[in-house]
């Protein structure tokens, strides 16, 4: 429990999530501190680009591993099982209705890619080697939980879409999934040369650019957080927060079967906790646009992401160590 | 100057819904349209603005269609299948244009 | 289509006087409003543009409301009470509107 | 509210264009106009949009310019003679104005 | 008098400045070359968070200084008194209405961010340590100006408003005010840790940043004084170049007088001398709408920052050293 | 030959080239992947900033040559020769108006930065040396091709208009000209010491930057190549292969006669090759609005600009070799 304490303290008290904190701050108390919205999507493919290509660097150093293709399926499987669950939980805790229960649970399926870069980070900070493939395995899980949340909407009758071919387009070809994989293709193919020609572009600001990003997230959590009086019941807060320890569970189950390192336990519990704010959304938009969008969203990015940032990673590097071991 | 009668249709949508309005507008025989950026606005599902954001969902884009008033009817159809399920809000303002051939 | 009579309000104002003007509107009831960036312009107080420019004076943006006729001078009063002082037009057209029960 | 007969004239042109046609606006006696950024459309000449565009050739801009009834000829000309060889669109509405000293 | 131009000289040579004059330039002979308004402000955010932060891990490697808090008070008083100085100096030198005097006068009392930055790298580049508390100083000294203006202005007779809650906000919250002290924090609380993990980004890079800062900064100037005809009488443009004088020796007073070191001395001065043109001019639009703001604007950014970059900096630089001692 | 498909093979996996075949493949399979107008803008801003000033201080390093004005005057001659033989080789080889082929024709004698830059990264990272100067002959031969373009529209009849003041701003005083000269100068001027003070700014992160931004360049050339069924026909399209041939001959020559240097005869070949695609097509639109833009684009964008960025430049790299020696 110290432990938790200590690391988590630790963690607080970094530039990320002070960052962060600080957004967040400024857009509770309504200064007019923004980011121009080429900025923060400039931010976002800049940490997309960069974390995709290293994780295929890292590949190409340490040798495709057997692991690889089990985790992906394991990553798809995760997340077209955790909407189920997120569906369970949310209509268990609040009056909910069937299709932002849907919506929702088609968030946290799905995953926040900078909660995984952040924990990266955190793991890369402490030494704590991570395989490089998990950015695939992050890619991978962004879309499946699209499909489970749909099939939840039009089960329970509250959808009337089936999945056209700009659904499609939006699930498989969504922007953030091709360039983090096209990223990380470029990285493995070009491997611990290429890595060395851009070096000091993706590895060496990198923190102090996901600072920046950090600080633009907790601009629009706060301000979202601002406008959503009467979205958030006790109920609905209690979601996310207990949400992402479930998916961390299934995570850190998934991990110990993969017989993945304890960075990649970790990082695939921060997989499951994590919910999405990019990708996902805009699909809920397009395939279930009765769904309230400030639910979802103020839950994922003002609620679960926070929590996952500051309390999530250190517990879940906690109790990653406890049971993979070192 | 020779003026000639139309219509100006202004659609505000959400921003996921563009190309799927432009196809529709496509398929309607509208000869052309342009599509404004929207940085902010409010309605019936609440107040927001684009800054600091990174996603489509959560904006919207305004897109303006000078059209012959014989071929609004089409236009009317085709954009309301789109907007009918999604936010956003549909004008239509009588207006005069140059050039007639162009629509 | 059912088409129903309303206004198209455009109001061009100093960027600074967005939410005055915003916050004026939704006391006066408006149910909506739309905000576009603007780039540039020119007027009795000169020309300018936003090419390179860091604060937020020197900027207008462009704010449209759709409004049922009836509430038309509500609106107008609270939109002038925030323009009267600041550089910034108003223009009012006649429109036609989808869907009312949303205005 | 005491409200003024005017002109919206909405002029969409290519943006490398802007400067042309606001010089021959000002040549033409206008008061004022604004200019907002177009982010896409579609016409005679294909479908464009500006992501990840650098040059200027390939996007638009749209002039917007109230003006008094009787000033509307000379504007219309002026703006004519640059848009002639030129890719873009010009309609014009009628609209009312506070404040019509301004125009 | 060598040593000024030597001085002078040498910094008129650096990238820094050459940057600034070929966006004068550029905008001078019409070019068509420009920054997009998001690509400046990106800019800005940056160049804000990354002085912040340093001056903020400064205290913390330094120790919190017992002058910290007397030179925030002589700040606060400097941006109060400055205005009515100001005010007095303008009427007596050009024919300028009082609402017009009062918005200008606000601008002076105010500080240029990155003229104060333009002075620390110039001073760093010398080897000449400052207080890192300076930072939170040109933060306190951002706001203060602007209550003196709306005094100004109101007592004769020029201004009808009262201050509001929007006004409020503008003056207290405002995004650089906000996010200066804010990075300034983070700096403090992470210290030489925090600064480590981001100096990739926020130290090294720096210079270069500034550089393509200063050049947009030059194009706006530039188009400015292109459309500034009719309003920069003589007796305007000697204001803008006395004032800044004035300014600075106020500010060398205040600096011996708190036992700031050299460096901290001429930031003082250079604080003093300086003119606002991001957050006063927002402030003043909304506050004295009748005010002209292209006079403002065209004398702060066209006059007094272009003489402060060249021919102010080195020499506050030489008068400090002359008095303060090396 | 095998010498060629090494170099070419080598070039290809590089990360520069795969992010352009990434943007490229992305919109080709029409992904929403994106950069906003913005970030594009900003990135290329700061390669033209960058590539401009290390060109200048390359000069000052080496002292100013005297093949610098013969290199220039070759530039412009150049610039003013390719347009003739880009006009009869495309009327020969496909139906194209007169006004199409000459617009096309004046984005052939100009030249492509982007180009330029791949190639000079490409010779550092050999550790083939290259005049500094050769920026400036860039930025020489961007405009002349203007000029003998609209010769050739109204010779022919198919332009109307004169040169205009507009049109010559668009020419001379064009963005990427005056910063690319300006930058240039600021190297020239501050020379070693310069270069020293932002060299983490624009030279450590120069490639990574360069990835962006030619991802951003695939996306936009696949999402031209996507809307230009029917404009590139065969004869078109061959055309876009063969001149990029023709100008890197031309430029080979006027090298070897100007007694370059091997990096040198290169970066001259690649500047006949390239066609432009941003200072051309501005001027075109306002010059000769009947021609039509997407043949142009789409053709220098489309066809050639990844032509040479696979297969021209080594292809260059090889015969200057062969030619030129060492
Ligand atoms: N009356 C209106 N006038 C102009 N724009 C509106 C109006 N109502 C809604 N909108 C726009 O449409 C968006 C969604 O509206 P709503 O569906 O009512 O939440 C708003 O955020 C506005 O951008
Ligand atoms: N007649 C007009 N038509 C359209 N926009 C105008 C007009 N007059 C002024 N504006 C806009 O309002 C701003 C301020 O106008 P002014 O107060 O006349 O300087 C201008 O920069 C334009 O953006
Ligand atoms: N009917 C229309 N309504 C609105 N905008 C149009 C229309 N036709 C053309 N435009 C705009 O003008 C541009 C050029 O049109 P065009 O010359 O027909 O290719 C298009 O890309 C649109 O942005
Ligand atoms: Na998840
Ligand atoms: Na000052
Ligand atoms: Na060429």
């Amino acid at each position: 429990m110290d432990n938790i304490l200590a690391l988590a303290g630790a963690n607080l008290v970094s530039p990320i999530i002070l960052s962060f904190v600080l957004g967040l701050a400024a857009a509770l108390v309504r200064s007019d501190l923004s980011f121009p919205e080429a900025i923060a999507k400039g931010l976002s493919l800049y940490l997309l680009f960069a974390i995709g290509f290293k994780g295929g660097a890292g590949v190409a150093a340490h040798g495709v591993d057997a692991r690889l293709v089990a985790a992906l399926v394991s990553g798809v499987a995760l997340s077209l099982l955790l909407p189920f669950v997120a569906f369970a939980l949310l209509r268990a805790l609040a009056r909910v209705s069937v299709v932002d229960a849907a919506a929702v649970a088609g968030h946290y399926g799905s995953i926040s890619i900078v909660t995984f870069v952040a924990a990266s980070t955190l793991l890369s900070g402490r030494g704590i080697p991570a395989e490089g493939f998990m950015v695939a395995v992050a890619a991978a899980m962004e879309a499946p939980a699209i499909l489970s949340a749909l099939w939840l909407a039009m089960r329970r009758g509250g959808g009337s879409e089936r999945v056209g071919t700009e659904l499609w387009r939006e699930i498989l070809l969504n922007g953030s999934i091709v360039l983090l994989l096209g990223a990380f293709a470029i990285g493995w193919i070009t491997g611990e040369k290429g890595l060395a020609e851009i070096e000091s572009f993706i590895v060496e600001p990198f923190k102090g650019v996901l600072c920046l990003f950090l600080l633009d997230m907790g601009l629009v959590a706060g301000r979202g957080l601002r406008g959503s009086r009467g979205v958030l019941s006790p109920g609905v807060v209690a979601f996310g927060i207990l949400m992402p320890l479930v998916g961390a569970a299934l995570g850190l189950a998934a991990g110990l079967a993969l017989g993945l390192s304890l960075g990649g336990v970790v990082l695939l519990m921060v997989l499951g906790a994590s919910a999405s704010y990019i990708a996902v959304p805009a699909a809920m938009r397009v395939a279930l646009p009765k769904a309230n969008p400030a639910l979802s969203l103020t839950l994922s990015l003002g609620v679960t992401f926070p929590f996952n940032l500051t309390i999530g990673i250190p517990l879940y590097m906690m109790l990653a160590t406890a049971v993979a071991g070192s | 100057m020779k003026m000639h009668e139309a219509k100006r249709v202004e659609i505000i949508i959400e921003a996921v819904m563009e190309r799927q309005l432009t196809n529709a507008l496509n398929d309607a025989g509208v000869t052309g349209y342009t599509v404004l950026p929207v940085s902010g606005g409010s309605g019936r599902s609440g107040q927001w603005n684009r800054e600091g954001q990174v996603g489509r969902a959560g904006g919207m884009v305004a897109v303006i269609c000078l059209i012959r008033p014989e071929r609004l009817d089409r236009l009317l159809e085709a954009a309301f299948a789109v907007v009918e399920q999604h936010i956003g809000v549909v004008s239509v303002s009588d207006t005069q244009v140059l050039r007639a051939e162009r629509f």
